[in-house]
């Protein structure tokens, strides 16, 4: 067998894994969900189905594939048909780019199932194709209410995506790689990015939210609005791959900040001590720690309330963008000015006489605090999104115009 | 290793269907989307060179072309909505007003 | 791997960064001033750009040629030759602007913004020291045209916005891809080693750098068909941009079909930048490569031919001047048909006094016409009566378009023929001789009516004149004449041949 | 004094922009009087020297004027009509003031026609003087001028259109430093320079044929040669009706000159081989322009195609390229105007009269006697009758063309009788015969106008008696022209 | 993986075909307005949403690319010297020129 069709086979069998073990993850997500909603609103949740409700998912799964798939009679037939599949497929190409462990740590192969060079900006395109799903979706139904549900959530995912992409670049700058493994490899030997990028994260969390269509951002199911968004005229096996999509790109997001931000598969490196090699042990730390965000996802989902659509746009543009840029500049200029010796006089440590080994602390502290006021505030900054004004006008130019024309 | 050669003919194929596209469509959109695949085959085209140069001028340069074909789309739909709103056509043959 | 900083400079950028603070501050100082304050300070920022042009501003560019950015931005004598013209056209249309924009609707502070925007383009090319700046500054210039004719809120001048933006689009991928293929034959994109890489195509044997030795020979059998079809390329995505037949439809159209003082920027402004293009790529990188010329020779043929045919059965004066672009057109492009040498002073010191024609008969139509239509050729009977300033104004001006001594353009023409004449287009000057009879006879008529006396009442806007346009029109009218009389003013700076020469990049 | 002569009327034209309205008249008639002055001035002093300044120097483009010779004697002859033509304008046009400066504007353009010894430097003034003809026409017009107009300017530029590629075929392949016709020295850093003239080089031979050809055009349009002349009757008709402006026009044939001056020189070898032709071309117009004069009964085409026929001749005596052809040439030139624009003031003050210019309007000798003998008086000029000055240059012509091509001019000369006879019907129907009934009464000359038709009528009748003054101008310049073509064609 | 992406979600619609049930009728298949009925014909038949969706998707356009123009900078930053901030800087004003005047426009005021 030659070596390129072996490398080939492996990748499907590891693609083929992965596709499994995120559809499973998925069924058994609404279960977690499900019982944790139960659980924080005081009621026990599901508990017919099986021991622990534990078949309560295959359940579903039957019920959304024998069910009937209605076709309204006004959609554009083939896209109708297509665009569920497009959400669902580009949310589960995204999660093969995450490396879940070092090289060579899957039985000899590498635990992803690609690793390129632009690595983020393959996932980030990848999350970002789920847009077509959700707007070719609402379109194609040839009704009002999903035309106008997948618009906003289209414009809602690609308003947060800006906020999503500039609030990575703080640490592509320190890293100087857009490859996932050094990222991770990075984090190891210099401490994770939470600790240096808070502010970053604050931000990349709440786009994260609102690129899943997750609460509090979850406009496309809010009924009150327009009915069901997108999904008004989807039932069965398309509506259950639209919401396959959505826990799927919750899969993504969470491994995704853990990568970034929380050390990937590596864990805390202090624990060597009591445990040798225990930061080491792969898979294990990646789906604990993937495991807390998909956790906090739900917990979100259960505190805090839906904001209103135009409050949620407002946020994206007028909070989200300007500080991610701010946090990026802020990092470059903490690299030019702190960190190098060209500055006028050497670097700021040899001038204040402090330990050149501090690294990126400053830095940390500085986010810490901003993202600290930011929470703390944010009476401060509410007003910046909350408050409508409208348009206004201008009368008094609107008449002098009329009047130099003279009546002409 | 796919030579230069085929990269250009690829190329030219997607600039020639862009070129066809705008002189046969007669909806503003797909006129529009024509140029849009000219400008891509311009891109691929420029990558191609680059390789065959081993230059990266030439790739910095598919990122300038990238950043016209948004600054266009993003001017041209302006365009293209304006005069939809007032006449519901976006029909290159209904905009009589103007004849050459 | 290292990173190697461009020499960063900005000495020769000092004209666009000026006309860039113009349009930045009418981007977002409008929202708290006048539009009016806005347009003076945008005059200001053009003059100052054009005194950092001529070198009064405590440093001199002139005689300089000053790069910067690794060749991409040269401020030669040529790019100041002509950003000079560029700052001239551009005062012209906002001094017009100042009287006509209200009453084309169009008066607010993006109207502005956009202008300098567009100048900003225009310049860019002009500087330009290769592909990529000349390509950015293109779109700048492009992109802000299509919004420019556009800006008016009516059908006519959206529907013509159209025409114009999807014309121009794909003017600009037929250039790019052009470009790309030029990239391609020669492996740069800066003019002056594309220059010398041209060479080196056509003839292998010359081949010094051995590292270019090697690509040459990579990609030699394709090289000169490449370098052939890029220039090509080229050439009808720029016949597109300054209206070249068959390439030149959307110009009545957008020119008519815009409010008029938009319409004088257009076909000025953005045409000398256009034409400061071709120059940089035709009569510099591409000076030697073959074939352009031979198909170049035949574009302007039928723009002669079809500009003025077509612009002989006008009624509608400032359609009429759309047309009279196109003929112009032609006659411009016979200077890039020539040496460097020859055809670039002349092609300078067309496009200058083009500019202060068109744009005094464009001020004027803004000025006097009731609507955006702009006027009829009878509307214009007897207007020495009623405005004989403006009447005799536009009377010279349409007998210098027209060629006629001692105005300047007739020493435009002469340039422009002498140019082709010399080098070998002896039957494209004839035609263009026989083409310009015609010109003569479409000018004259409106020329002419105006002088004619007239009971009926006047048909034109009675309030029309106004300082704003008055100082434009002198401008021009004093430039037509002066520069007639004594065309040295302007030519003698041109004339000298080391700048073109410089122009290729040879002798540096 | 030579360019304050040039450029005189051009100031007093600006002047009379300025200045109030009731002043207009004595700044237009000093002007003129003072060119007149300045003319003369410059004859008894024996004509200028050649003035020659760099104007655009890169291109070769000079500034060079002279004034001797023949172009003097042209000069000096513009300086009179103009001044008889404005006397009879501000008499004549109500609220002259437009019509002055026009006519002094006009009056630069051709007195630096005439000056220009650089060629395009003459293809400047060639073209300046074309605008105030049009808006005299424009602005003075009658009903159907804007065809009239078209016509006249389509066909001027096609022709000088074409001359300005010949201008620039001219330096181009001679290969001369300028476009001056004589080479001049310069002052550089590295010591005197000579710059070549157009004289001192021999266009080669094919091109020689083409480069003539786009001059001829040009020239043959204004002269006007058949089939080109078709823009003059109407160009004349449609004027206005006091023929003031058609004064100007009339000098304005300016054909004639620039063919002597620039052609011969230029192109003798072309000139040389195209002889038969072009006489032939001449003495056709002649004669065909006399005939349809005959049938004319409108008194201004009527005058418009007896000039026609008279450039026939001059066109004859230049193409000939014999000495005595060529003087006479230039004296008919000369003095046509004289009488020509005369005659046109003539029918301007007949249709003030009995306001037509129909030639059957009958009888007016019996009313308005002065103005019918002097009419009667410059049309014996016109056709020549021994004794006044078209004579001379008519039959000077044909003596000389005789030597050339007997039998060509042998048909040029049946010209002579048709001119009387067309001559002599129009001025029978309109002087004599009976007075229509019911007509006004029409008034005889008084004033200003004996001085307008009776001045030219002097000065013809002075030079065809007294013709030395004249020909002392003419002949050496002659010489020296066919001196130059001669060592050309010599040289061949 | 894509190849198994795109397998999953086309087997599962298949399937579903297959073995669901098919019984439409009219009132079913119609467009749900809330129990009113459906105003116009489906899709591309001159539907109408609001122009503000357009100026969301440009100005996506627009800050999209600006982030792009920011990847490589940010990755190759460590080692580009100091100019590289400044001109970023400049890059980051110049947006914000734009930003600002989006701002002032009210365009991304939401009612």
């Amino acid at each position: 067998m030659p070596d390129w069709l072996a490398a080939g086979l492996i990748t499907l069998l590891k693609a083929v894994l992965v596709i499994l073990g995120l559809l499973t993850g998925f069924a058994y997500m609404t279960l977690v969900e499900r019982k944790l909603l139960g659980r924080f609103q005081m009621r026990p949740g599901p508990n017919r189905v099986g021991p622990l409700a534990l078949l309560q998912p295959v359940a579903d799964a039957i019920k959304s594939i024998f069910k009937e798939d209605l076709q309204v009679t006004m959609a554009d037939k083939l896209v109708y048909t297509i665009a569920p599949i497009i959400s669902v497929t580009f949310a589960l190409v995204a999660f093969g780019g995450i490396p879940a462990g070092p090289a060579g740590s899957l039985f000899g192969e590498n635990p992803w199932v690609y690793n390129l060079d632009a690595g983020i900006l393959v996932l980030l395109a990848m999350t970002s194709m789920g847009v077509y799903g959700i707007f070719l979706g609402g379109w194609a139904s040839g009704s009002k209410y999903p035309l106008l549900g997948g618009l906003r959530s289209s414009a809602q995912m690609i308003s947060y995506e800006l906020g999503m992409g500039l609030s990575l670049l703080g640490v592509l700058m320190m890293v100087g790689s857009t490859r996932m493994t050094d990222i991770v490899q990075y984090q190891a030997v210099n401490g994770w990015f939470i600790f240096f990028q808070a502010f970053a994260f604050i931000l990349f969390l709440i786009s994260a939210f609102a690129e899943t269509n997750r609460a509090p951002f979850d406009l496309p199911e809010a009924e009150q609005e327009l009915v069901a968004g997108f999904l008004t005229e989807y039932s069965a096996i398309k509506w259950a791959l639209y919401q396959m999509a959505e826990y799927i790109g919750m899969f993504t997001a969470s491994a995704f900040m853990v990568t970034m931000f929380f050390g990937g598969w590596k864990g805390p490196q202090f624990l060597d001590g009591l445990i040798p090699g225990i930061s080491d042990w792969p898979l294990i730390w990646f789906i604990a720690k993937m495991a807390f965000f998909i956790f906090f996802f739900i917990w979100v989902k259960a505190s805090i309330l839906r904001i209103r659509y135009d409050q949620l746009m407002r946020f994206g543009w007028k909070v989200m963008l300007p500080f991610a840029l701010f946090n990026t500049m802020l990092v470059a200029a903490y690299i030019t000015f702190v960190g190098r010796t060209e500055w006028k006089g050497g670097n700021v440590y040899e001038r204040f006489g402090l330990n050149q080994g501090l690294g990126w602390w400053p830095l940390g502290l500085v986010s810490l605090a901003l993202a600290a006021f930011w929470i703390v505030r944010s009476d401060i900054v509410r007003p910046w999104f909350n408050k409508a004004r409208p348009p206004q006008l201008d009368v008094k130019q609107h008449v002098t115009i009329i009047e130099r024309a003279g009546g002409d | 290793m796919v030579g230069t050669g085929a990269y250009v003919a690829l190329s030219g194929v997607l600039f020639a269907l862009g070129l066809i596209g705008v002189l046969t469509r007669r909806t503003a959109i797909m006129v529009f989307l024509s140029v849009e695949l000219m400008l891509n085959a311009a891109n691929l085209a420029l990558v191609a060179f680059a390789r065959a140069w081993g230059d990266l001028v030439g790739q910095t340069a598919v990122f300038i072309v990238m950043t016209l074909a948004a600054a266009e789309v993003a001017i041209g739909l302006a365009i293209i909505v304006a005069i939809f709103r007032k006449r519901e056509t976006t029909n290159v043959d209904d905009l009589a007003q103007l004849k050459g | 791997m290292t990173y190697t900083l461009p020499d960063v400079n900005f000495q020769p950028l000092m004209p666009m960064l000026f006309v860039l603070l113009g349009a930045i501050v009418s981007t977002i100082g409008a929202f708290n001033t006048k539009r009016i304050y806005v347009t003076w300070f945008n005059i200001a920022m053009l003059v100052c750009s054009g005194l950092a042009m001529t070198g009064l501003l405590g440093y001199g560019l002139w005689n300089r040629d000053l790069t910067a950015f690794s060749g991409g931005v040269r401020a030669d004598n040529v790019a100041l030759m002509i950003g000079g013209v560029i700052v001239i056209g551009s005062i012209m249309s906002l001094l017009v602007s100042l009287d006509t924009a209200w009453r084309a609707r169009v008066s607010f502070p993006e109207f502005d913004a956009m202008l300098m925007y567009a100048i900003v383009g225009c310049l860019l090319i002009a500087f330009s020291g290769d592909l990529i700046v000349m390509l950015i500054g293109l779109e700048i210039m492009s992109l802000a045209g299509y919004v420019l004719a556009t800006l008016q809120d009516s059908r006519r001048s959206e529907e013509s916005g159209l025409k114009y933006f999807l014309l121009g689009s794909v003017g600009s991928a037929i250039l790019i891809y052009g470009i790309a293929f030029l990239y391609g034959a020669t492996g740069s994109f800066n003019y002056a080693s594309i220059a010398g890489r041209v060479a080196e195509v056509l003839n292998p044997a010359t081949v010094t750098d051995a590292a270019n030795a090697a690509n040459a020979v990579a990609l030699a059998p394709n090289n000169l068909g490449i370098l052939v079809a890029g220039a090509l390329l080229i050439l009808s995505g720029f016949a597109f941009k300054v209206a070249l037949a068959p390439f030149h439809q959307w110009t009545p159209d957008v020119y008519s079909g815009a409010p008029t003082s938009i319409s004088l920027f257009l076909s000025t402004v953005i045409k000398v930048a256009a034409f400061a293009g071709m120059l940089r790529i035709f009569n510099g990188a591409l000076v030697d490569a073959p074939a352009w010329h031979s198909v170049l020779q035949w574009l302007i043929a039928i723009t002669l031919i079809v500009g003025n045919m077509a612009a002989y059965f006008q009624t509608n004066f400032k359609r009429l001047m759309a047309y009279s672009a196109v003929a112009h057109t032609g006659f411009l492009a016979m200077c890039l048909l020539a040496q460097p040498s020859m055809g670039g002073p002349a092609l300078v010191y067309y496009l200058l006094t083009y500019t202060l024609m068109s744009g005094v008969v464009f001020a004027i139509i803004a000025a006097l016409q009731r609507n955006e239509r702009g006027l009829n050729i009878g509307d214009m009977r007897g207007l020495f009566y009623r405005h004989p300033a403006y009447a005799v104004a536009l009377a010279v001006c349409l007998a210098s378009l027209a060629g006629l001594p001692p105005f300047a353009g007739f020493f435009g023409k002469y340039l422009a023929f002498q140019a082709a004449f010399q080098n070998g287009y002896q039957w494209l000057t004839v035609l263009a001789a026989i083409t310009s009879v015609i010109s003569l006879v479409y000018y004259l008529r409106p020329a002419m009516l105006m002088f004619m006396p007239d009971r009926t009442p006047a048909r034109e806007y009675q309030y029309g004149q106004r300082p704003p346009t008055n100082a434009t029109v002198a401008l021009g009218v004093l430039g037509v004449i002066l520069l007639g009389l004594i065309p040295s003013l302007w030519y003698n700076f041109a004339a000298n041949p080391q700048i073109w020469r410089l122009l290729a990049g040879i002798g540096q | 004094m030579m360019h304050l002569m040039i450029f005189l009327p051009l100031l007093a034209a600006l002047l009379i922009m300025i200045v109030p309205a009731r002043w207009r008249e004595e700044v237009a008639i000093g002007s003129t009087l003072l060119t007149l002055g300045l003319g003369l001035a410059i004859w008894l002093s024996g004509g200028t020297g050649a003035y020659i300044r760099d104007w655009v120097a890169p291109l070769g483009i000079t500034y060079s004027v002279q004034l001797n010779g023949v172009s003097l004697l042209f000069a000096v002859i513009i300086a009179f009509m103009t001044f008889v033509a404005a006397m009879y304008a501000i008499r004549r046009i109500p609220n002259p003031g437009t019509m002055l400066g026009l006519m002094l504007a006009m009056e630069t353009g051709l007195l630096g026609i005439f000056a220009a010894r650089d060629l395009v430097l003459f293809y400047v003034f060639f073209e300046w003087a074309l605008i105030p003809a049009l808006l005299m026409l424009a602005v003075y017009g009658g009903p159907s001028r804007m065809k009239a107009l078209v016509k006249f300017a389509a066909f001027t530029l096609f022709g000088s259109l074409l001359m300005l590629l010949s201008i620039i075929g001219v330096k181009y392949y001679s290969g001369a430093d300028t476009f001056s016709l004589y080479g001049f020295d310069v002052q550089t850093a590295g010591g005197v320079r000579h710059m070549t003239g157009l004289t001192e080089r021999v266009i080669p031979q094919p091109v020689q044929n083409w480069l003539f050809l786009g001059f001829l055009l040009a020239m043959a349009v204004k002269l006007p040669l058949w089939p080109l002349h078709s823009w003059l009757p109407d160009f004349h008709e449609q004027n206005h009706p006091s023929g003031v402006p058609d004064v100007m026009g009339t000098l304005y044939k300016v054909g004639g000159y620039g063919l002597f001056l620039f052609a011969i020189p230029l192109f003798p070898n072309a000139m040389h081989d195209f002889r038969p032709i072009l006489m032939g071309l001449a003495a056709f117009t002649a004669l065909y322009a006399a005939w349809i004069a005959f049938s004319q009964q409108n008194w201004k085409r009527l005058l418009a195609y007896a000039g026609l026929s008279h450039m026939g001749i001059v066109a004859l005596g230049i193409f000939s390229l014999n000495e005595t052809a060529v003087i006479g040439a230039m004296y008919l030139l000369a003095f046509q105007n004289l009488y020509t624009g005369a005659l046109f003031l003539s029918v301007g003050m007949l249709q003030e009269r009995v306001g037509s210019v129909d030639t059957r309007v009958g009888g007016v000798m019996t009313q308005a006697g002065a103005l019918g003998g002097l009419t009667m008086a410059l049309w014996f000029a016109s056709i020549a009758v021994p004794g006044l000055a078209g004579f001379i240059g008519e039959f000077s012509v044909l003596l000389g063309a005789y030597q050339v091509q007997p039998w060509i001019t042998a048909v040029a000369t049946l010209t002579v009788i048709a001119a009387a006879a067309y001559a002599l019907t129009a001025f029978q129907t309109t002087f004599w015969q009976a007075r229509p009934l019911g007509a006004v009464a029409t008034k005889d000359l008084h004033g200003l106008e004996w001085l307008v038709l009776g001045l030219p009528l002097a000065v013809a009748i002075f030079f065809g008696v007294y013709t030395l003054p004249a020909l002392n101008l003419i002949q050496p310049a002659v010489q020296n022209i066919l001196g130059i073509a001669a060592r050309a064609l010599g040289g061949q | 993986m894509l190849v198994s992406a795109l397998g999953i979600g086309i087997i599962a619609v298949i399937a579903s075909a297959l073995l669901g049930p098919k019984k439409g009728s009219k009132a079913k298949l119609m467009p749900y307005e809330s129990g009113n009925d459906p105003e116009h014909g489906g899709v591309g038949t001159g539907q109408r949403f609001p122009v503000h969706f357009y100026l969301v998707a440009m100005l996506f356009i627009v800050f999209d690319i600006e982030t792009a123009f920011f990847y490589p900078l940010a990755a190759a930053y460590q080692k580009l010297p100091q100019f590289a901030f400044f001109e970023a800087l400049t890059f980051v004003l110049l947006l914000l020129v734009g930003y600002y005047y989006i701002l002032k426009k009210g365009v991304l005021e939401w009612r």
